[in-house]
C-alpha cells in the first residue's frame, strides 16, 4: 500500500505543483488566447491533482484528504519530479517545459488507462482527453515559436537547453516503480522513453529547435523527495491559509 | 438629419443596430468607449483575483478562481470583438489602455489583501457589475446586446460563487469573520462608485439613454444595488460600514451614505493603492509578449510561403 | 494599554519588515562593501524588532513573546507603513528607501530617547547610535549616485518618484498617536515632519535630484493595518516555518 | 636558482614571506589559485545559507544567519585582499570566478532544503572547512596566514552555532528530527569531499607542501574530520548515512566508506545540483551592480575634479 500511495502522490504532485506554475500567469501572458489557455491548463492540472491525491489519500486509509495532502505537507515529503518546480522564466520556457511535460504525462496515461486498479484506469481515462489537447497545443506552439523569428527560435532553443537536464528524470524509475510495475499498476518509467523520445525529437525537429548534446538525467530527486531550492518558497505561498488558519473551512 | 431621425426611430422601436449598418458618428464613438472600457475592466479584473489564485486555500477553491478568472479574460475576449464590430483593434484598444488614454474600473485599483477579498469581489463587485449589465443585454448595439447576454449569465454565477466564500468566511472561526468585515468596510464604499457619479454629475448620460447605451440612470443602479446588497449583508451577520444607513419606508428603499466622490475622483487620476500596479502589469505582459506574439506572426508568413511555394509547384 | 501596543508594534514592524526586505539582498548585493552594509542594516533592524516587538508583548501581558508577534500575525494586524513592503526593485530604490527611512526613523528616535516611557527611552538610546550611521550611509550614497552617472542619476530618480507617494504616512498621525503624544510615550508623527524634510530636501538638493511635485500622502493604511498586495507574500514567505511546525524549538 | 633555494631556506626556517619579497612565480600563482578559490567559496558560499534568512524560524535565529552570512562576505573580503598583495585585482578574480575559470567549494552547489540544513552547514561544512584551515593559520604567505588566523576564529563560532541548530533539531519534535538526519544524509558525502581527491589523486600536493601553502594531506585532514565528526554525530543521535562505518583500533580512526569522487567530478564540470543558480545569482549581482558601481566612480571623478577645481581657484 505504501508505494501505491507514493506512485499516486508522484502523480498527483506533479499535476498540483505545475497546476500552480502555470496559474501563476493568470492575468500576465503575452495575448489575450494565451491566458485563457493557460488558466485551462492549470485548471485541468488542478482537477487532475484532486483526483490522483483523493485517490492517495483513499489509499492511504489514514483519513487525510487530497486538500490535507497538498497543504500540509512540506517540501521534504513532496513527490514531483525537479522538472515542474522550476521557475516559469518567459513564456517560452513555460511553454517548452509544458511540452517536455505533456510528451511524458500523454504517453503515461495512454498506458495508465489500462492500468490493473481501476480507479486509477478511470482517472487516466478522464484526464488522457485533456492532455491529448495539452499535447496538441504546447507541441504546436514549440513548433510555431522555434521555426518562428530569429529571436523566437533562440528563446526556445535557450529554453530547451536549460530544462533538458530535468527531463530524464521523468522516465527515470526507482524500486517503488519496480513494485508498482511489477503489480500491473503503473508502467516502469523507463517504459514510457521511447515514446517520449519519439514525441520530444520529431517536434523539436519540425521546430528547428537542436536536440541538447548533455546528459539529459542529470537533475533528478524530486520524485524521491528532494527538490530543488524553489519546491519550499512555492509551498510556502501555497499552503499559507491553511497552515496559518489550521481548522478553518473555507 | 434624416438618417439620424430613422435611426432614432429603429432604436425606438426596439430594433438591434448591426455592425454593417448606418450609425451616427457619435453612436459608435460612445459605444466604443464604453466596450472597450468594459472590455479592460474584465482584462485589469483579473489581476486582483489572480493574486490569490496561488494561494486559494483549497484544491476546489483554486479550480473556482481559475475557472473565474478564466471567464473573465473570455468576457473580454467576447467584448473586444464586439468593439471591432465598430472599426477599432483590438491592439489599438489595447495601446489606449496601457497609455490611460481609455480607462477601466476603478474597483480594480483596490487591492485584494485577504481570501475574504475573492468573497467581497465575487459578492458585492460582481453584483453590482450584474446590476449594470442586467439592462444593457437590451442594448440597442446588436453585438454588445449578445455579449452582455451571455456575460450576464456567468457572472450571476460568479457572484454566487463569492456569496458562497463569504458566507463560509462570515460563518467561520473569528479570524475568518474578522477577515470578512474587514473586506465588506474596503469593498462596500469602492462598489457603490461603480455606478458612476450621481446622475447630476454625469456627463453623456441623456444621449446614451436615448440611444440605449445606457438604459438606467447611475443613481437608480446604485439604489437597486443597496437595496439588494444590505439584506444579503445581514443575512451573513456582517456590519455595512454605514451608520447612516436606514430603510426609508416612504421610497421603499435605503437611505445610504454617498462614497466619497474625491477619493473616486483621485483614483481615477491615478492615485489608487494600485493603479500603478494594475497598468504596469498589464504594461508588463505587453511588452514581454512582443516577441511570442511576432514569433507567431513570422511563422505564420513563413507557413503561407511554403503554402504557396508548394502550390506554384504543384501547378 | 492598547495604543501603547499598537505604537510600539508600529515601530517593531516597520524595523522588522524593512529589515526583511533589506536582508533579501544577501549574497546578491552590486559589490562585496554592499553586501557587508546591508547584511548589517538588516541585522540591526532585526535587533531594534527583538526590543520593540519585546517591549509590545510585555505591555501587552498576554504571554506573548516577540517572536509570536513577529511570526504568528497575519498582515491585517501588522502596523507598519507602506513604505517598508514596497518591494525591493533595483539596489538604487533599496538605498532611496532607506534613505527615505532613516531620515524619519533618526527624527523619531532623537525625539524617543526623551519619552517619559524609561524603556522606550532606553532602547532608543541604543537605536540612535546605528540609525546615525545608517542615515549617514544611505545618504552618502544617495548624493553619490544621484549627482554619479547619467544612468545613476536616472535611476535615482526613478527610485525616489515611485517611494515618494509612500512617504507621507510617516508623519501622519492617527487617534492612536495623538493619545500617546499626550502620554508624552512617543512623539506625534506630524512633529517629525519638518526634520524629515530638511534632512531629506537637503540630500537630494545635493544629489542634484528633484524632489517631486505629486501629493507624498497618497499611500498610506499601513499604520492601520491596510497594507499592499505584498506584505502577505512576504510574511507567506517569513512565517513559514512557524506556522507549519507550531510549537517547535529551534 | 640561487634566489629559489634561498627562498626555499626562509620557509624551511618557518620564515613567513611578505609581498614586496621575492617568490618563484609557481608560488606566487599557486597562492593566487587557493586564495582566490577560497575568496570565491566564500562569497559563492552565502548563498546556500542567505536561502534561508528570509525564512528563519525565530528572530534570534534570524539575526544570527545574518551575521553570519555578513561574516563570510567579510571574509571573501579579506582574502581578496591577501590575493590582490600577490598583483591580482578584485575585479580580474570575480570575472574568473564568473567565466568558470577560478572554481569555488563544490559543497556550494548543492542545495539547501530545510533549516536542519543551516545546521548542517554549520556543523559539517564550517567543521571541514576549519579542519582545512587551521593548518593554514601556519602558511608561509604573510598575508594569508594572517587571514586565515582571523577567519578561523569566526569559523568556529559558526561551527558551533551550527551544532546547536542541528541538536535543537535532533532533539525537537519528530519532524525536526527527520529534517535534521535528511542533513546529515545530504551533507555527509559532500562534507567528506571538500577535502578534495584522494592524495593518489590530487595534483599540485608535492610542490604546495614543500612550499607551505599545503600543511596536511587531503586525506589526513578527511580521516581527522570523520574521527571528530562521528562521535558528534553520535552525541546528536543522528546515523552517519554510511553502513561501513566502524571504529578501527589499530589505526585509532573510523573506516568509512570514500565518497563517490565520478559525483564529485561532475559537480566540478557544472553538473551538480546548483551550479546554475550559483554562478547565475553572482552573474545577475555583478551584472545588475554595474551601473551601481559606474556611479560611484562618476561621483568620485567629479569630485576630485571639483576639489582640484576648488584649489585651482584657491591659488
Amino acid at each position: 500500500r505504501a508505494p501505491l500511495v507514493t506512485g499516486l502522490c508522484r502523480l498527483g504532485d506533479a499535476t498540483l505543483i505545475l497546476g500552480h506554475r502555470v496559474s501563476e500567469w493568470c492575468g500576465h501572458g503575452p495575448a489575450l488566447e494565451e491566458d485563457i489557455a493557460l488558466a485551462n491548463t492549470a485548471l485541468d492540472l488542478i482537477g487532475h491533482t484532486q483526483m490522483w491525491l483523493g485517490l492517495a489519500a483513499q489509499v492511504e486509509g489514514r483519513g487525510r484528504s487530497a486538500d490535507d495532502l497538498a497543504y500540509h505537507r512540506d517540501a521534504m515529503h513532496f513527490r514531483n519530479p525537479l522538472l515542474v518546480e522550476v521557475p516559469n522564466g518567459d513564456i517560452g520556457r513555460t511553454l517548452m517545459r509544458l511540452f517536455l511535460f505533456d510528451a511524458w504525462h500523454h504517453a503515461l496515461l495512454e498506458r495508465l488507462v489500462s492500468s490493473s486498479a481501476t480507479e486509477i484506469a478511470e482517472i487516466a481515462a478522464k484526464a488522457l482527453k485533456e492532455v491529448h489537447y495539452h499535447l496538441d497545443r504546447s507541441s504546436d506552439l514549440v513548433v510555431r515559436l522555434g521555426d518562428g523569428s530569429e529571436e523566437s527560435h533562440a528563446r526556445m532553443q535557450a529554453a530547451l537547453d536549460l530544462l533538458w537536464p530535468y527531463t530524464g528524470e521523468l522516465c527515470f524509475g526507482d524500486d517503488t516503480d519496480a513494485a508498482l510495475a511489477e503489480a500491473g499498476i503503473l508502467p516502469e518509467p523507463g517504459d514510457l522513453r521511447s515514446a517520449w523520445d519519439a514525441t520530444v525529437r520529431e517536434t523539436l525537429a519540425e521546430a528547428t529547435l537542436a536536440v541538447p548534446e548533455g546528459r539529459n538525467d542529470v537533475q533528478r530527486g524530486g520524485r524521491q523527495g528532494r527538490h530543488t531550492e524553489h519546491l519550499g518558497y512555492l509551498l510556502a505561498e501555497m499552503q499559507f491559509l491553511q497552515r496559518a488558519y489550521p481548522g478553518a473551512e473555507w | 438629419t434624416p438618417e439620424e431621425h430613422a435611426f432614432q426611430a429603429r432604436i425606438d422601436a426596439g430594433e438591434k443596430i448591426e455592425p454593417k449598418e448606418w450609425m451616427p458618428e457619435g453612436y459608435r464613438k460612445t459605444l466604443i468607449r464604453q466596450i472597450s472600457q468594459h472590455a479592460h475592466s474584465e482584462i485589469v479584473g483579473q489581476l486582483p483575483e489572480g493574486n490569490w489564485i496561488t494561494r486559494a486555500p483549497t484544491l476546489e477553491r483554486k479550480a473556482i478562481l481559475l475557472a473565474k478568472v478564466q471567464d473573465e479574460a473570455g468576457h473580454g475576449l467576447y467584448l473586444y470583438s464586439a468593439a471591432e464590430t465598430l472599426g477599432i483593434s483590438r491592439d489599438e484598444m489595447t495601446e489606449q489602455l496601457l497609455s490611460g488614454k481609455a480607462k477601466y474600473s476603478s474597483i480594480f485599483n483596490y487591492p485584494t489583501l485577504t481570501w475574504a477579498d475573492m468573497g467581497a469581489i465575487g459578492w458585492l463587485v460582481d453584483g453590482a457589475a450584474i446590476m449594470n449589465q442586467v439592462p444593457l443585454q437590451r442594448t440597442s448595439y446588436g453585438p454588445y446586446s449578445r455579449a452582455m447576454i451571455r456575460i450576464c449569465k456567468e457572472e450571476s454565477f460568479h457572484q454566487r460563487q463569492g456569496f458562497h466564500i463569504m458566507m463560509k468566511m462570515a460563518r467561520g472561526t473569528d479570524a475568518q469573520r474578522e477577515m470578512a468585515q474587514d473586506a465588506l468596510n474596503r469593498f462596500w464604499y469602492p462598489s457603490l462608485m461603480m455606478f458612476g457619479p450621481s446622475d447630476k454629475d454625469s456627463v453623456h448620460s441623456q444621449q446614451s439613454m436615448a440611444w440605449k447605451i445606457k438604459i438606467n440612470t447611475n443613481d437608480e443602479l446604485r439604489q437597486r444595488f443597496v437595496n439588494e446588497t444590505v439584506p444579503q449583508a445581514e443575512f451573513l451577520g456582517l456590519t455595512v460600514p454605514d451608520p447612516d444607513l436606514a430603510w426609508n419606508e416612504e421610497k421603499q428603499g435605503y437611505d445610504f451614505t454617498e462614497p466619497d466622490w474625491s477619493e473616486f475622483y483621485e483614483v481615477l487620476k491615478g492615485n489608487g493603492p494600485c493603479n500603478r500596479e494594475r497598468l504596469g502589469a498589464r504594461q508588463k505582459a505587453w511588452d514581454d509578449g512582443a516577441w511570442f506574439r511576432d514569433g507567431l506572426t513570422a511563422y505564420a508568413e513563413k507557413a503561407a510561403a511554403r503554402r504557396a511555394a508548394a502550390a506554384t509547384a504543384a501547378e
